[in-house]
């Protein structure tokens, strides 16, 4: 027979090389971090701050995630940010007290991620372009109800818990951690994580093999909504604020995030790890470049020079162990 | 200026200036064009709010063509053109970089509509007919010079002192941090860890969460504008830091009445008011039917007007609750 | 070529092969899935670069850095996978890469009509050259593949599998192209896994395995035992397994199709499969086989007519309910429509049963791997490891895993279109046992294949179909090839 | 024989009955426009304004047409008009007159598309990773050089040339034509267009034909980064400045107008014409919600909610189509 000892590494071992690169880099960047400002950095404060900042494009990531592993793209995440955000500061929806707000506020997320799926699965659109014209209505949209203004969350009870802590860790930081676990066993150990990367992997063998193919991509899309409407509460409470310009930009540094983490644009293939240690990397060029007073254009063009550097430094590891 | 409060309330917190003398009665019908950049922050959707509410105001003798919004110079340049072959009788004009919406300024002066200039300014005088604006420079003094101050009363001879600026690649941040830089120079200090936001709450709730990290201890904050404010605030308060004062930019409703309650670090903020637009409608209308303001000698309205940057703190406060903005 | 080795990411691919064609012969290549024969003819096609290695040309040594070098020099390929642009037209794709064109501006008619020269020197002056490619039969897209080797002028010609999507008479038209070519001198390699072809135009034959020459130049009439067992290094005696008596009661029937039709597809098809029995259907490509399949499965959404299991009506266009009715289907495409290559065996063998691998959702993943494990054993798939990525499998142990999938799920009816297609010899023997074996436990199936032998070696009954219409339906034993080659041909040459 | 009665309609009445049905909702739009605004719409002058808009965005979207039919996307375009209106505006290099003003602005948007065409093709990175870290760091760059500071251009003879017309047509208006026309030849009439569909059709296959594909692509961005400084030049001339918000969001106006426009995201497949009518489409909504005096929200929602519509409404054409 043709077959002969295991011609590729064993898909374990990959993924744990590619996320020790990965690893790496981070390492690399909290060395730097604590080399340029040894007083200020590795301080719990500090830290607060990393992982406060990390928490909402975290939360965004994780569903990035999900909908590249399933073989698409939402360009839209940081509109329905902004949308959910202002939705549930509205006056209107304030006066309904704390607990309609955040639900409220996730139901138009996974509203408008469900739209999403709805054009994408059975309106048959790109998902790049069903997602664009959701990222242009739903920032119009966003700007409309709000009068283009900034409203304030007056809610004590909100802001209380929300922007309060938990055994001495920031609840937002909890939001994220929780998000990202759940992200993770979903993921791995569900059938609808499963079914993610069997879509993403291959669509027509999926379908053959009797999944509701287009259903599964709209709950993706409305997974990845439900998760820009957390976002909205959670950058509501740390902003106290709602408003149209909240979550600008989230969706390309999701998509960075979670490509950088190694999930691959084509579908079929990622982690969550991965996507962590990404929305990771790239507080923490932030914060490093802060912490050093440099301006943002610096800290522009260093971005995208890190980008490109982490992806063919995968593209290496990747190659050495294919070579192995 | 002849801001009245009740009617600011009438209008839904726009400020509105009520014409005052013969300048009052209707007169000539008059076709406003008005032109701002994407309303995509408070201050900016002020400015048109009140644009229009003054419009309202007027509506007697006023129709106000309002397009509205775009961060694209070339796609303001259209708008402005589109106004101009609709041949309104004056254009106002908020730009969204005063350079780049230069030459369309001139082709409408060339055409024969008078332009009134709001706030961002073009490069040349050729491209208005007045000019109407604030003063980012003295802005700044104003704000380096208050804190100077209070450093002085403090007592602290070498203060940490934090900046948040607006979005760095207009002008009007870059005058506002020079005049912040030379009134703290004047007074021997220096400006600390600097940051720049970009008009909105969340920017300004990252930017200063991180500026906060990099300085522990601060003795005084500069924030350009209160818009951002609200997650300047939202940053501090969530780092839990009392120990500086904190100024603000623009004044905003919100600032304004924190300021009076005395409650927080932020202790006053330099106007920068969107009624300013309110005042370039006004200003329109009268150049339209070719009258002068009012309490002036001049037959004509005077080619610049600079409005002014005052600190509101605590004290005044209430003076100016009716300029304040919903931010 | 003499001594190429070329290893691939873990895989020697090539272990020192050689291979030497003369001028004006068929040379055939021979080898299980797997052996290497088309990377051995991407490095001749200078797609893939040796190790280690020469290559001679007409007496002199070269090496063949791109495929520019290797058509220049005249080397013109027609590789398994189709390698055609689906959204140029003929034209295009026949002159891709050496476009009529002066200072860069194409010359579209001159390439139209050279394309059509070229297109009625294949016999086939039908086809509009600029028709897009996509829109052609596979039949129809392997004959543009043709039109483009010839279209180089090439002095030697490598056709890797170029009949596995063509049908008889195709491939009679094939035949006589590569005469013309030998008499004028022109030098063909030619891979094959149906060995009577290679005794119908075959020269000589090079036998690979496992990367290395078994045996080169033998000739064509090399008894077919001896080649077996050359390229499986063991004796692959009885192809056809023996009908053997089985226990099932087979007057149950199981699968009922009634009047089924989709427009300009198929229309009116009946039939019943019972317990037990393989319905074999024959016919030429493009009658549609395969879509008569995918639409009992539902993958295809019917215009008129119904489809029963065990007495239930299934749902117009819903796979599942195919599956949930216990019909299964391995399709015609493993590698896009049936294998996920990035997951594992185990995730693939279980893919269509999540359900019973599942508790509120969440995997049950030691008892995925416990029975995928049970399964691949007694597939004989090998290697029996579940964790290890589909993707490194041979093709008939794909096609195994694949039918693991629906054994997997308990399925009664199984829809089997080509499983052999591009399967060596020996797994082909060890499929047509497993067939048999199913059949034997009371499953009911049904087989598309293009190769006639197999359709009336495995089937109990046969159905023929033209042009989308039953024709004839008869016992298998009571049909020869040559009776079903008429009634499927006849209507269709004129 | 393989061969029956065409099942599908014929490539070029299918790619006639698209575009029909595009210029259908061109012709709409216009007639929408000239009722709402019956005094002003159809003016000479009013033509000229939608022109001379459409001209920049019309010569990016030449370029995005390239890039999407070979399979790639280039979300940097807007940050490349950005770099090379800066570069050719600062004060040095105007020093050295109009002449180098422009040629080194193509120069420096050519060099920028190739560093995307050799990460992309030589580094194997994804397009929309290698031009997203492109996207940040040319703005980055740009902002750097121009210290972010508006340049104004003083060169007269530059001035007078751009800003001017020629036989009553607007100097940017003639460039778009001509890019447009040249596009136009270039991909239906040359070997480098055929090429192109060949490599975003199927990239194997055409490497196995003996085209070297890594070159192709790299070319290919280059090409879309040499439009984007052409793009430059326009935009410097229009607002008489070079900034580094020049040509922001360029990149998905010119993929949602070649995607309108009927080009496939897969690649393989694309018209430039379809391009050329989704730019018009787009820049006519602008003109006729600015002649009505309605605002950026409602024109953003509807603008979401018209590309929703013209994908769907191609999608039925196509199925129609598919089934006669
Ligand atoms: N690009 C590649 N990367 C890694 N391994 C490869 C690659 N191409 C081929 N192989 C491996 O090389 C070996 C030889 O493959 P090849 O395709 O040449 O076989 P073949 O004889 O043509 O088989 P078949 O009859 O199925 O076409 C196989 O083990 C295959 O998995
Ligand atoms: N791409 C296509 N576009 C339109 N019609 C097609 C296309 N492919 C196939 N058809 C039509 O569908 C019918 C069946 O085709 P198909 O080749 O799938 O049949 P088949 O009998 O399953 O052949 P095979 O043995 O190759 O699977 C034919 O009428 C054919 O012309
Ligand atoms: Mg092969
Ligand atoms: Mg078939």
């Amino acid at each position: 027979m043709p077959e002969r000892p295991a011609p590729r590494a064993k898909q374990g071992l990959g993924v744990d090389l590619r996320l020790a690169s990965l690893f790496g880099v981070l390492v690399l960047l909290i060395l730097i971090g604590w080399i340029t400002s040894p007083d200020n950095f590795l301080t719990g404060s500090n830290l607060d701050t990393i992982l406060r900042l990390a928490a909402p494009s975290g939360v965004v990531a994780v569903g990035m995630t999900f909908v590249i592993i399933s073989g698409g793209i939402d360009l839209s995440v940081g509109s329905v940010v902004g949308l959910a955000s202002v939705w549930m500061t509205t006056l209107a929806t304030q006066s309904y007290g704390p607990f309609v707000m955040v639900v409220t506020g996730l139901l138009v997320g996974l509203g408008a991620g469900l739209v999403n799926g709805l054009l994408i699965a059975y309106g048959r659109m790109v998902p790049f372009i069903a997602t664009l014209a959701m990222y242009i209505s739903a920032r119009g949209l966003a700007e409309y109800l709000s009068n283009k203004q900034t409203q304030v969350v007056r809610d004590q009870d909100f802001l209380a818990f929300f922007r309060g802590e938990f055994l001495g860790v920031p609840t937002l930081v909890w939001i994220l951690v929780i998000v990202v676990a759940a992200g993770w066993v979903l993921l791995n150990r569900t059938t609808f994580g499963r079914r993610t990367f069997a879509v993403g992997g291959n669509p027509e063998a999926t379908r053959l093999a009797g999944i509701n193919v287009k259903r599964h991509i709209a709950f993706v899309y409305g997974f990845a909504g439900l998760l820009a409407g957390i976002t909205a509460v959670m950058l509501a409470a740390r902003t106290t604020a709602g408003s149209s310009t909240n979550g600008m930009f989230y969706e390309l540094d999701a998509i960075a995030a979670v490509v950088i983490g190694g999930t691959a644009l084509t579908g079929g293939r990622g982690t969550m790890v991965g996507t962590l240690i990404g929305v990771l990397i790239f507080t923490l060029i932030t914060n490093i470049f802060v912490q050093n007073n440099l301006p943002t254009e610096v800290q522009n063009i260093a971005k995208g020079a890190i980008i490109v550097i982490a992806v063919l430094l995968q593209f290496r590891t990747n190659k050495a162990r294919a070579n192995t | 200026t002849s801001n009245e409060p009740p009617a600011a309330q009438a209008n839904g917190g726009a400020n509105v200036a009520a014409g005052q003398g013969d300048n009052a009665k209707a007169g000539k019908m008059v076709t406003i064009g008005f032109s701002a950049p994407a309303a995509d922050h408070g201050w900016i959707a002020a400015i048109t709010k009140n644009a229009k509410a003054q419009a309202e105001k007027f509506k007697a003798d006023v129709t106000l063509k309002a397009t509205e919004g775009t961060n694209d110079a070339s796609q303001q340049i259209a708008q402005v053109e589109t106004l101009i072959n609709q041949k309104v009788d004056v254009l106002v004009i908020l730009p969204m970089d005063g350079k780049q919406l230069t030459s369309v300024g001139q082709s409408a002066m060339d055409k024969g509509i008078p332009v009134i200039n709001l706030d961002r300014i073009f490069d040349t005088p050729l491209a208005y007919r007045t000019w109407i604006g604030g003063d980012n420079y003295r802005m700044g003094v104003n704000a380096g010079a208050y804190i100077a101050a209070e450093m002085k009363k403090k007592g602290i001879s070498n203060p940490v002192i934090g900046e948040i600026a607006g979005i760095d690649s207009l002008p009007l941040t870059q005058d506002r941090s020079r005049g912040f830089k030379d009134a703290l120079a004047k007074a021997g200090f220096a400006v600390g860890p600097r940051q720049a936001a970009e008009f909105t709450v969340e920017t300004g709730e990252k930017a200063t969460a991180n500026l906060l990290q990099a300085a522990p201890k601060l003795d005084a904050l500069w924030n350009h504008d209160d818009d951002q404010g609200i997650g300047v605030m939202a940053a501090i308060s969530a780092a839990n830091r009392k120990e500086f004062i904190m100024v603000g930019g623009a004044g905003s409703r919100n600032m304004i009445d924190k300021i009076k309650a005395d409650s927080d670090v932020i202790k006053a903020t330099v106007l920068y008011s969107p009624s300013m637009s309110s005042s370039a409608i006004a200003l329109a209308r009268l150049l339209g039917q070719a009258k002068g303001m009012g309490d002036l000698a001049e037959h004509e309205i005077p080619a610049l007007i600079t409005t002014y940057s005052a600190v509101v703190t605590k004290e005044n406060a209430a003076q100016y609750a009716d300029v304040a903005f919903d931010s | 070529m003499t001594g190429i080795v070329k290893t691939f990411p873990g895989v020697r691919a090539l272990d020192g092969v050689d291979l030497t064609v003369r001028a004006g012969e068929v040379h055939c290549l021979l080898g299980q899935n797997g052996a290497g024969k088309s990377t051995l003819i991407k490095v001749l096609a200078g797609a893939h670069q040796p190790d280690e290695g020469e290559i001679l040309w007409q007496g002199g040594r070269t090496t063949l850095s791109t495929p520019v070098a290797a058509l220049r020099m005249g080397v013109a390929t027609m590789y398994q996978e189709l390698d055609l642009i689906p959204g140029l037209s003929v034209a295009d794709n026949i002159f891709l890469g050496h476009e009529r064109a002066s200072w860069g501006f194409t010359k579209d008619r001159q390439a139209r009509k050279q394309a059509t020269e070229l297109l009625n020197r294949l016999g086939h002056p039908e086809i509009p050259p600029e028709r897009e490619v996509g829109d052609l039969s596979a039949a129809g897209q392997q004959l543009v593949s043709m039109a483009r080797a010839l279209a180089h002028d090439a002095k030697l010609i490598v056709m890797d599998e170029p009949t596995a999507a063509l049908a008889a008479d195709e491939v009679t038209n094939l035949f006589r192209v590569v005469a013309d070519l030998t008499a004028a001198g022109v030098a063909v390699v030619y891979i094959s896994h149906r060995l009577e072809e290679i005794r119908e135009i075959g020269h000589r034959v090079t036998v690979i395995k496992d990367g290395r020459t078994m045996a080169r130049d033998l000739a064509a009439d090399t008894p077919t035992s001896e080649l077996v067992a050359l390229m499986s290094g063991k004796r692959v005696e009885t192809v056809y397994p023996n009908r053997e008596e089985s226990t099932v009661d087979i007057s149950k029937e199981v699968l009922k199709v009634e009047r089924l039709g989709r427009d300009d597809e198929f229309a009116d098809v009946n039939f019943t499969v019972h317990a037990g029995e393989i319905l074999g259907i024959a016919g030429l490509v493009g009658a549609g086989r395969s879509e008569i399949l995918e639409t009992i499965f539902g993958a295809r959404k019917a215009n008129h007519g119904t489809v029963t299991v065990n007495g239930k009506k299934l749902r117009n266009g819903d796979v599942r309910s195919a599956v949930d009715a216990g019909v299964g289907l391995a399709p015609e495409e493993r590698k896009s429509q049936a294998l996920l290559m990035d997951m594992s065996v185990a995730q693939n063998v279980t893919l269509a049963s999540m359900r019973s691998y599942s508790s509120f959702g969440f995997t049950d993943r030691a008892k995925e791997l416990r029975d995928s494990r049970t399964k691949l054993e007694d597939l004989d798939l090998r290697p029996a490891d579940p964790r290890r990525n589909v993707s490194t499998l041979s093709g008939g142990n794909q096609q195994k895993a694949v039918v693991a999938r629906w054994l997997v799920h308990g399925c009664r009816v199984l829809l089997l279109d080509e499983p052999t297609r591009g399967v060596d010899v020996g797994a082909r023997a060890e499929l047509y046992r497993l067939i048999r074996e199913l059949a034997a436990d009371g499953v009911a199936l049904v087989l598309v294949s293009s190769e006639m032998p197999e359709v009336l070696g495995l089937a109990d009954r046969v159905l023929v179909l033209r042009d989308g219409r039953v024709i004839h339906e008869a016992p298998a034993d009571e049909l020869t090839e040559a009776d079903v080659l008429d009634m499927v041909m006849e209507g269709s040459a004129a």
